[in-house]
C-alpha cells in the first residue's frame, strides 16, 4: 500500500463520514430549512473529499480536471436546488399559515 | 432504388415533408397515395428471390428485408387502404374548429403507421419488427385517441404489455440463439425451456396486438370511438402487423419447435373469437361497436387457419385462404369502417336504427357497405369468399370438422349482424312519415369513392384468386428453401 | 361466336344492370329501353344456341379461379332448357314489371338487381362445376335480398331476413356438402361425373343429405318451404320471378343435377337415396296444397301452391325412371309458366284494382276478362286438366311412377290434383259467376300501354302454357326437349 | 467489481424499485424510480456496458423522471394526486401467484442460457472497416442502422402523438410553462438555466464525438441537450417555441431525415445504408450530430407536454 | 470475499435474474395498481428488468455483447418515447374530466 492508496483511503473515508452525518441530519432535523442545512453543507464536503480521492486515484491531470468539472456542477446544482427547496417551504409555510389552500406544484 | 427501401423511406419522407409543411400538409396524400401504390406493386411483381441485406451487413447482425408473398399482398392491400383511406380524409370537409391539432397530427401519424406496416411486412428481424410494431402502435394508440381518450388510453397500456412480452421473447431469443433473424432462427431453434417461453411470450404479446380473444377487450371501445378513417386504418392495419410477425414466428422461425397441440390453441382460441365476436356484434346497437366487434370475429379466422396450415402436407390452399383472408379483410374493413362514418354523419346519429332512409339518400355509401358486407360474410364473389372457400376447403380435407363447422357457423353469424345493419338502411326514414325523399343525398359523392373503391377491390379480389394464391406462395416457408441462406453464427 | 356466345349470354344482364344502376329516375325511358333491348338480345341468342345446341354442339369456356377449382360455363342440353325458360319469362317479366312499378320509388335499384338475378339464373343453368355453381347460386341468393326487401316496410325486412337466413344456411350446407366430396373426388365437373367408387357408402349418405338439404331450401322442400310464402311481402313481379323460375327452380335444378351429373342415377339407386327423396317430395305436394287451402290470401295461396308443385320435379328426378325424368324436366319448364302466369294476374288485380283477398275476387272476371282468362289457364293447368301443359307433365310423372314400381306416387299425384282443384276452382267460380260486389268502379281492363304492358305478358304465357300442352308432340317443345336430355345423357 | 457488491447493488434495485412501485405517495414514488434508474446505470456500469449506463441514467431515470413529475404535478393541480390505491385482496393474491410462478419460470429459463457475448466476436472483425472504435456506435449506427433509423422516427412519432392530444384551441401553439411560478425561484432555476444550457451543448456535442471511440453517442448526447434545454426553459431562459415555428420543425426532423437521406445515397454504392469504404466514420458522425440536436429538442418537447391554451410565452426572446 | 456464489451464479447471470425479477415485480404492481400513471411506471421497471435481462445474459468472460447493448439503447429510447405520451394521454384524460364535472372551485387549488 502506497502513500498515495493510503491519502485515497483516508480521503474516501472521510468524505463517507460526512455524509453520514449529512444523511443522519437530513433524517433527524425537523423542518426543511435545517435538513436542507445538514445536507448540503455536509454532502457537499464529502463530494468534495470523494472526488478529491478520485482524482487522486485517477492519477492523471486530464482525469483530475474532469473530475474538478464533475465536482464543481454537482456543487452548482446542489445550490440551486437547494435555493429551491428553501424558497419552496417558505412559500408553503406562508400558505399553511393562511390556512387557506394548501402547497401547490411547483411545477405546473 | 428497389421497392424494399422505398416503401419503408418513402412514407418517412412524406411524414417529415407533412411535420414541415403544416396544415398543408395534407395534400402530399395526393403525391403518396398513387406512388405508394405504385411501389407496392412493383414489390408484387418482382421476381421470387427479392430480398438484401440492409447495409450490405450479414446475417445474424445485418437485418433482411425479403419479399414474400404475404408481405407482397399485405403492402399491396396497406397501400391500397392507407390510399384510399387518406385520399377520403383529404375530401372530408373542415372539422370543427378546434380539431386542429388533430387534422394537422393525422397526416405524419399516418405515414408513420404506413411505414411501420411495410417495414414491418418486410424485414425478417425479430427485434426490427419490434421497433416497426411499435411505429404501428404509436400511430394507432393516437389515431385512437382522436376519438375517445379513455379507450385509447386503455388500448395504449394493454400495447405496450404486450410490446414487453414481445420484447422480453426477443431478449431471451437473442439469449439464445445470438441472432433474431427468422430465417437463422430456423435451422437452429431447439424446444428447450427458454425458447418455448420465448415463444409463449412474444406470441401472447403478439396476440394482444392482434386482438385475439381473449384480448381483444381494448379493440371494440377504441375502434369503435375513433373518427372513421383513423377507425379504418386500426382495424385494416394495426392488427395485421401482430397477425404477420405471428406467421413468421409460427410458421417459419419456430416451425419445428411448435407441436400441433399449441397450434390447437391458437386455432381454437381463433374459433372463439368468431363466434364470441359475432354473438357480441349481434347484440350491439350502435353501428360502429358492431363493425368493430366484427373485427374482432374476423381476426378470429386468422388464427383458425394456423392449425389448418400446420395440418397438412401441401398448405399451400390453408396457406393463402390465411393470407387472403387477411388482405380481404383489410379492404373491406377500411372501406366498412369509412362507409359507415359517411352514414353516421349523415344521420347524426350512431345507432343502427337511425340508418333508415340512407338507400335513398346515399345509396353509393349504402352499396359500398353493401359490398363490404358480401366479402365480410365470404359470399361469392369476393376476396372474403375465395379465402373462406380455400380455409373451409383445406378444414374438410384434413377432417377438422370442428374448424369448419367454426366456418360455416362464423359466416351465417355475420350475415345476421351485418344485414341488420345493411336492411336497416333500406328501412324508411324513422318517424318521418313517408317522405322519403326529405333526407336527400348527404355528402358530395367524392368522399364515397374511397369506400366504394374498396370494397369493389375486395370483391375483385374473388376473380383473381389463382394469380393471388400463387402471389402468397412466393418465399413461403413451407416452399423451397429461400435463397438466401447465410451462413449460422460462427 | 362459338365460345363468346354462352358469355354473352351470362354477362349481357351486367350492362343493364350497369346502365339501370346509374341512370337517374328522370332518365327511367333509357332505363327501361336497355332492359328491354338486353332481355330481346339474351332471347335471340339463346335462339341461336338453341338450334346450335340441338345440332350437337356443346359450349364450353373455362378460367382457373382458384388453383385446381375451375370456373366452367358449359351450355348442354338440360342447361339450356333452363336457360332458355328464363330469359324467355325474364322478357316477360321485364315488360310487366315496368308497368306494374310506373314510377315507383328505388327503381333504378330494382332493374340493377333484377338483372343480376338474370344474370345469376343464367349461370346457375349454365355452370359446368359444382363450385361454378355454388358462386352463382349465391350470388342469386344476394341478388334476390334487395328484391324481397324492396318496399322498405317492416314487414319486407323481415321476409329479406327471413329469406337470407334460410338460403344462406342452405347455401353452406350445400358448401360443406361439396367441399367433403371435392376432398374425396377431386373438382366436380357436371360433364364428367366423378368417380365414387371406394368411397363409404355412409359418407356419400351424408354428403347427399347435406347437399340436397342445402338445395331443398331454395326448391322450398318440406320442412325447408318457410321463407317462400313470407317473401310474398315482395312486389308482384318479384314472387313472379323467385316463385315461377329464379330460386325455387334453381334449387330444383340442382337436385336434377346432383343426381343425375354428380351422383349418378346408378349411385342413388344402389345407395337407396331415391325413395326416400320421392317420398319427401310427395309429403310436400301434399302438404303445400293442403296449406294453400288454408290460404285466405291470393298470393300466399300461389306461393304455398308453388312448394307443392316444385315438388313434382324433384319427384320426377327421384324416382329414376326415363318417364318420371321427362315428367320432372318437363314440369320445370311448364310450371314456370304457368305459375309466372298466376303471379302476374294477381299482380294485375292487386295493381288494378286492389284485390289482394281471395274474397274479394267476385266478379273479377266481368272486369278484368283478359286478365281473369290467363289465369284460369294457369290454374287448370296447374290442377292437370288437358290440353294444358301441365296434364303433359303430371302425365309422365304417373307413367314414370308406374315403370319404376311406385305405384304410391300415383296416388299422390292424384290427390294433389284433387286438393288443386279444391284450391284453384272455387277461385274461378268466384271470378267468373259471381257478381262484382256493387261499390267496385268499373275500369277499362286495357286502356293504355302501361295496361297492356301489364296484362298482356300473362296473356302471352297462358298461351305459351297452352300451346305447350297441345304442341307437345313438336321438337321444340318442352317436351320435345326434355325427352332429347333424357335420351342424350340419363338413360344411359 | 466483486460479486459482493454486484449482489447489493441487485438487491438495492429491487428495493428501490419495489418502493417505487408500491409506495402510496407519488412523489416518493417517482423519487424511488429515480433512484432505481440511477442504481440500473450502475448495474450497467457493473456489466461493462457504459453506453447503457450512459442511456440509463440519462433516458432512463433522467428523462423519465422528470416527464413522470411533470405529469404528476399536473395531475396533482387537477386533484388527482396518483396514490396507489389497493385493489381487493383476491386480485393480489391471485396476480402475486400469477407473477410468481412467472418469475420462477422466466428465472429458470434465463439461468438455463449461459451469458455469453456471442455476437461481439462477429462485431469485432468488422470494426476496422467502420474507422470507429465504440462497437456499440458501431452495432447502433452501421449493422444495426436500420433500426436506429425507424426508432428515430418513433421519436418523432411520439411527439406528433403527444401534439395531438392539444386541446381544442390551443392550436398551433406552446405546451404549458413548465416554468416556476414564483418569481424568485425562477430567478433562481433561471440563473442555473442560463449557465447550464451553454455547457450542457458543449457536453452533448463532446459525447457525440467522443462515441465514435468511446462511451457517448446521439441518444446520450440528446438527452444532455434536453435537460439543458429543460433546466433553461423551466427558469425562463428560454421560452417554449410554439409548435409551427418553422425553424423548430426543421431542427424536430433535421436528423431522422439526414439519416433517412444517408441511407438512401447508400443505394449508389450497394444498397440502403451502405457506407461506402472509406466514408463510414464521416457519415457516421454527421448523421450522430444531427440526430442529436433533433433528439434533444424532440425530448425536451415530449417533456412539455402538449400544447395548450393560454400558454404564453413569458419571456418572449424565442427559442434558441 | 471468497463466498462459493459466484462459482453457483455469474455476474451475468445474477443481473439477468435481477432483471427476472425485476420483471415480475412490475407486472404485478401492473396488475395491482390502478392509477395510470403509476402502471405507466410499472411498466417502466418491467422494461429496466427486460433490458437487464439482454445485458445480463449478453455477459461474456471479458466483454459484453455491444448487440444487446444496442438493442437496449434502442429500447430505452422507445420506452421514453412511449412514456412520454402515455403521461401526456394520462394528464390530457384528468384535465378533459375535471372540465366536464361541475366546476365549483376551478381556480382553486384542490385541498391535498
Amino acid at each position: 500500500m502506497s502513500w498515495i492508496d493510503l491519502a485515497v483511503l483516508a480521503l474516501l473515508g472521510a468524505g463517507l463520514a460526512f455524509y453520514a452525518a449529512g444523511s443522519l441530519g437530513f433524517l433527524r432535523f425537523p423542518d426543511t430549512a435545517s435538513r436542507l442545512h445538514a445536507l448540503t453543507k455536509a454532502d457537499n464536503l464529502g463530494l468534495g473529499l470523494v472526488a478529491l480521492a478520485a482524482a487522486i486515484y485517477g492519477g492523471s491531470l486530464a482525469v483530475a480536471a474532469k473530475i474538478a468539472l464533475v465536482w464543481l456542477f454537482a456543487v452548482i446544482a446542489a445550490g440551486t436546488t437547494s435555493q429551491l427547496l428553501a424558497r419552496r417551504a417558505r412559500l408553503d409555510e406562508a400558505r399553511l399559515d393562511d390556512a387557506d389552500s394548501a402547497p401547490d406544484g411547483g411545477l405546473r | 432504388m428497389s421497392p424494399l427501401d422505398l416503401l419503408m423511406a418513402a412514407p418517412l419522407g412524406f411524414m417529415a415533408a407533412a411535420l414541415m409543411l403544416g396544415p398543408s400538409g395534407r395534400w402530399l396524400i395526393l403525391l403518396a397515395a398513387p406512388l405508394m401504390a405504385g411501389l407496392a406493386l412493383w414489390l408484387a411483381l418482382l421476381p421470387p428471390d427479392a430480398a438484401y441485406l440492409v447495409g450490405q451487413w450479414d446475417l445474424p447482425l445485418g437485418i433482411l428485408l425479403r419479399a414474400d408473398g404475404v408481405a407482397r399482398l399485405m403492402i399491396l392491400a396497406t397501400a391500397l387502404v392507407i390510399g384510399a383511406v387518406g385520399l377520403h380524409a383529404l375530401a372530408e370537409p373542415p372539422e370543427k374548429p378546434g380539431h386542429a391539432a388533430q387534422a394537422e397530427t393525422f397526416w405524419p401519424l399516418v405515414y408513420l403507421m404506413w411505414a411501420g406496416a411495410n417495414a414491418g411486412f418486410l424485414t425478417t428481424d425479430l427485434f426490427n419488427l419490434y421497433v416497426t410494431l411499435e411505429m404501428v402502435s404509436l400511430a394507432a394508440v393516437a389515431l385512437a385517441a382522436m376519438g375517445s381518450l379513455a379507450a385509447a388510453l386503455r388500448y395504449f397500456m394493454i400495447a405496450l404489455l404486450g410490446s414487453l412480452a414481445y420484447l422480453l421473447g426477443v431478449a431471451l431469443t437473442v439469449a439464445r440463439y445470438d441472432t433474431v433473424d427468422v430465417i437463422l432462427l430456423a435451422q437452429v431453434a431447439e424446444a428447450d425451456l427458454a425458447t418455448l417461453l420465448a415463444l409463449g411470450l412474444m406470441t401472447a404479446g403478439l396476440l394482444i396486438k392482434a386482438a385475439l380473444f381473449p384480448m381483444h377487450g381494448w379493440l371494440p371501445p377504441a375502434h369503435a370511438a375513433a373518427p372513421a378513417p383513423a377507425s379504418a386504418l386500426l382495424s385494416a392495419i394495426a392488427v395485421k402487423l401482430g397477425f404477420v410477425i405471428l406467421v413468421r414466428l409460427w410458421f417459419e422461425a419456430f416451425a419445428a419447435v411448435t407441436g400441433p397441440a399449441a397450434l390447437h390453441v391458437l386455432g381454437g382460441l381463433g374459433a372463439a373469437a368468431v363466434i364470441y365476436g359475432s354473438i357480441q356484434a349481434m347484440r350491439q346497437d350502435r353501428l360502429k361497436p358492431l363493425v368493430a366487434y366484427s373485427t374482432v370475429a374476423q381476426v378470429g379466422y386468422l388464427f383458425l387457419a394456423f392449425p389448418l396450415v400446420a395440418g397438412t402436407v401441401e398448405p399451400s390452399g390453408a396457406w393463402a385462404g390465411m393470407t387472403l383472408h387477411g388482405v380481404a379483410h383489410m379492404l373491406a374493413k377500411a372501406a366498412m369502417f369509412l362507409a359507415a362514418g359517411l352514414m353516421l354523419k349523415a344521420v347524426a346519429g350512431d345507432r343502427i336504427a337511425d340508418l333508415g332512409g340512407l338507400a335513398q339518400a346515399m345509396p353509393l355509401t349504402v352499396t359500398a357497405f353493401g359490398l363490404a358486407v358480401v366479402s365480410l360474410m365470404g359470399l361469392p364473389p369476393s376476396g372474403g369468399f375465395t379465402a373462406k372457400f380455400l380455409l373451409l376447403s383445406a378444414a374438410i380435407e384434413q377432417g377438422a370438422f370442428l374448424y369448419a363447422g367454426v366456418l360455416v357457423i362464423g359466416g351465417l353469424l355475420a350475415a345476421v349482424y351485418l344485414f341488420r345493419a345493411l336492411s336497416a338502411c333500406f328501412a324508411p326514414l324513422a318517424g318521418a312519415g313517408p317522405d322519403t325523399a326529405s333526407r336527400g343525398p348527404v355528402t358530395g359523392g367524392v368522399q364515397a369513392v374511397a369506400p366504394l373503391a374498396l370494397a369493389g377491390l375486395a370483391i375483385v379480389m374473388g376473380f383473381a384468386g389463382t394469380a393471388l394464391v400463387d402471389v402468397s406462395a412466393i418465399e413461403a416457408p413451407w416452399a423451397t428453401p429461400t435463397v438466401i441462406q447465410p451462413e449460422a453464427a460462427p | 361466336m362459338m365460345t363468346f356466345a354462352p358469355l354473352l349470354l351470362v354477362f349481357l344482364p351486367l350492362v343493364a344492370a350497369g346502365v339501370s344502376f346509374a341512370l337517374p329516375e328522370r332518365l327511367s325511358a333509357w332505363r327501361n329501353a336497355a332492359n328491354l333491348g338486353v332481355a330481346f338480345t339474351k332471347l335471340l341468342v339463346v335462339a341461336y344456341l338453341l338450334n346450335a345446341t340441338e345440332a350437337g354442339l356443346v359450349f364450353e369456356w373455362r378460367y382457373e379461379f382458384l388453383p385446381g377449382h375451375d370456373f366452367v360455363l358449359r351450355l348442354d342440353r338440360l342447361a339450356l332448357l333452363f336457360v332458355t325458360l328464363s330469359v324467355f319469362l325474364w322478357l316477360l317479366t321485364t315488360i310487366y314489371a315496368i308497368a306494374y312499378f310506373d314510377r315507383g320509388p328505388n327503381l333504378p335499384r330494382f332493374f340493377g338487381f333484377f338483372n343480376l338475378c338474370v344474370l345469376a339464373a343464367t349461370g346457375v343453368a349454365m355452370s359446368g362445376t359444382a363450385i361454378t355453381f355454388f358462386l352463382f347460386y349465391e350470388l342469386l341468393t344476394l341478388a334476390t335480398w334487395p328484391l324481397v326487401a324492396h318496399k322498405g316496410d317492416d314487414k319486407s325486412l323481415r321476409a329479406g331476413r327471413i329469406y337470407l337466413s334460410y338460403t344462406l344456411a342452405g347455401s353452406v350446407a350445400f358448401l360443406a356438402g361439396i367441399l367433403w366430396l371435392q376432398s374425396l373426388v377431386g373438382a366436380i365437373e357436371f360433364a364428367a361425373p366423378p368417380d365414387l367408387t371406394g368411397i363409404p357408402a355412409l359418407t356419400l349418405t351424408l354428403i347427399f343429405i347435406l347437399c340436397i338439404g342445402g338445395l331443398g331450401v331454395k326448391a322450398a322442400i318440406f320442412p325447408l318451404h318457410g321463407w317462400l310464402p313470407e317473401a310474398m311481402a315482395a312486389p308482384a313481379p318479384v314472387s313472379a320471378l323467385l316463385h315461377a323460375v329464379a330460386v325455387v327452380k334453381a334449387g330444383a335444378f340442382a337436385i336434377v343435377r346432383m343426381i343425375y351429373d354428380v351422383y349418378g342415377i346408378g349411385t342413388v339407386a344402389e345407395l337407396g337415396l331415391g325413395v326416400p327423396l320421392a317420398a319427401l317430395a310427395s309429403v310436400t305436394i301434399l302438404y303445400g296444397s293442403v296449406r294453400a287451402l288454408m290460404q285466405s290470401d291470393l298470393k300466399k295461396r300461389l306461393a304455398y301452391s308453388t312448394v307443392s308443385q316444385v315438388s313434382y320435379i324433384i319427384l320426377g328426378a327421384s324416382l329414376i325412371g326415363p318417364y318420371a325424368v321427362i315428367g320432372g324436366l318437363v314440369h320445370l319448364v311448364h310450371q314456370g309458366i304457368m305459375k309466372i302466369t298466376l303471379f302476374m294476374c294477381a299482380g294485375a288485380l292487386a295493381n288494378r284494382m286492389g284485390i289482394k283477398a281471395i274474397a274479394d275476387l267476385d266478379g273479377a272476371g266481368r272486369l278484368m276478362p283478359v286478365t281473369m282468362a290467363a289465369f284460369s289457364v294457369g290454374a287448370l293447368g296447374m290442377i292437370g286438366l288437358p290440353p294444358v301443359a301441365g296434364f303433359i307433365s303430371k302425365w309422365y310423372l304417373g307413367i314414370g311412377a308406374l315403370q319404376s314400381d311406385a305405384a304410391w306416387v300415383v296416388a299422390v299425384l292424384a290427390g294433389s290434383s284433387l286438393l288443386n282443384a279444391a284450391y284453384f276452382l272455387p277461385l274461378l267460380y268466384r271470378a267468373w259467376l259471381l257478381p262484382p260486389p256493387p261499390d267496385r268502379p268499373a275500369i277499362r281492363e286495357l286502356a293504355t300501354t302501361r295496361d297492356r304492358m301489364l296484362i298482356l305478358p300473362a296473356a302471352v304465357t297462358a298461351l305459351v302454357a297452352l300451346g305447350a300442352g297441345i304442341f307437345a308432340s313438336l321438337p321444340f317443345s318442352p317436351l320435345g326437349w326434355a325427352t332429347l336430355i333424357a335420351e342424350g345423357g340419363y338413360l344411359r | 467489481m466483486t460479486f459482493a457488491f454486484d449482489l447489493i447493488l441487485c438487491l438495492m434495485i429491487l428495493g428501490t424499485a419495489a418502493i417505487a412501485l408500491f409506495v402510496r405517495d407519488a412523489l416518493a414514488a417517482i423519487a424511488f424510480f429515480i433512484a432505481f434508474g440511477n442504481l440500473m446505470g450502475l448495474a450497467w456500469l457493473g456489466l461493462d456496458a457504459v453506453n447503457v449506463a450512459l442511456a440509463e441514467i440519462a433516458i432512463g431515470a433522467g428523462v423519465t423522471g422528470v416527464l413522470l413529475i411533470l405529469a404528476r404535478a399536473r395531475l396533482l393541480a387537477l386533484g388527482d394526486a396518483a396514490t396507489s390505491t389497493g385493489s381487493p385482496l383476491l386480485l393480489r393474491l391471485g396476480a402475486l401467484a400469477a407473477c410468481a410462478g412467472f418469475v420462477v419460470l422466466l428465472a429458470a429459463a434465463v439461468l438455463s442460457i449461459p451469458p455469453e457475448s456471442g455476437l461481439d466476436r462477429v462485431v469485432a472483425p468488422l470494426m476496422p472497416g467502420l474507422g470507429i472504435e465504440n462497437r456499440v456506435t458501431g452495432v447502433l449506427l452501421a449493422f444495426r442502422a436500420y433500426d436506429t433509423l425507424l426508432e428515430s422516427f418513433v421519436l418523432l412519432g411520439a411527439l406528433v402523438a403527444v401534439w395531438s392530444l392539444a386541446p381544442a384551441g390551443a392550436w398551433p401553439g406552446r405546451p404549458a410553462d413548465p416554468g416556476m411560478a414564483d418569481a424568485p425561484m425562477r430567478r433562481v432555476a433561471g440563473t442555473f438555466g442560463q449557465l447550464l444550457l451553454p455547457v450542457a451543448l458543449v457536453m452533448a456535442a463532446y459525447l457525440v464525438w467522443a462515441g465514435s471511440d468511446l462511451p457517448g453517442g446521439a441518444f446520450q448526447a440528446g438527452t444532455v441537450l434536453a435537460g439543458g434545454l429543460l433546466v433553461a426553459g423551466m427558469g425562463g431562459t428560454i421560452g417554449l417555441p410554439s409548435s409551427d415555428q418553422p425553424l423548430l420543425r426543421a431542427a424536430l426532423v433535421l436528423g431522422p431525415v439526414v439519416f433517412l437521406a444517408i441511407g438512401l445515397a447508400g443505394v449508389a454504392a450497394g444498397g440502403l445504408l451502405v457506407y461506402p469504404a472509406g466514408l463510414a466514420k464521416a457519415l457516421i458522425v454527421t448523421i450522430e450530430y444531427t440526430l442529436f440536436l433533433s433528439i434533444g429538442v424532440t425530448l425536451a418537447l415530449l417533456v412539455a407536454g402538449p400544447p395548450m391554451p393560454g400558454a404564453s410565452d413569458p419571456d418572449p426572446e424565442g427559442k434558441g | 470475499m471468497d463466498l462459493p456464489l459466484p462459482v453457483l451464479l455469474s455476474t451475468g447471470h445474477l443481473y439477468a435474474v435481477t432483471g427476472a425479477a425485476l420483471v415480475g415485480l412490475g407486472l404485478y404492481a401492473f396488475i395491482t395498481l390502478r392509477h395510470p400513471l403509476r402502471q405507466l411506471l410499472a411498466v417502466n421497471v418491467v422494461g429496466a428488468g427486460i433490458f437487464l435481462i439482454l445485458g445480463g445474459l449478453g455477459r461474456g468472460p471479458d466483454a459484453t455483447d455491444p448487440f444487446p447493448q444496442a438493442l437496449v439503447i434502442t429500447g430505452i429510447v422507445v420506452a421514453v418515447a412511449l412514456t412520454a405520451f402515455g403521461a401526456a394521454m394520462i394528464v390530457r384524460q384528468a384535465q378533459t374530466r375535471a372540465a366536464a364535472k361541475p366546476a365549483a372551485d376551478d381556480n382553486e387549488n384542490p385541498a391535498p
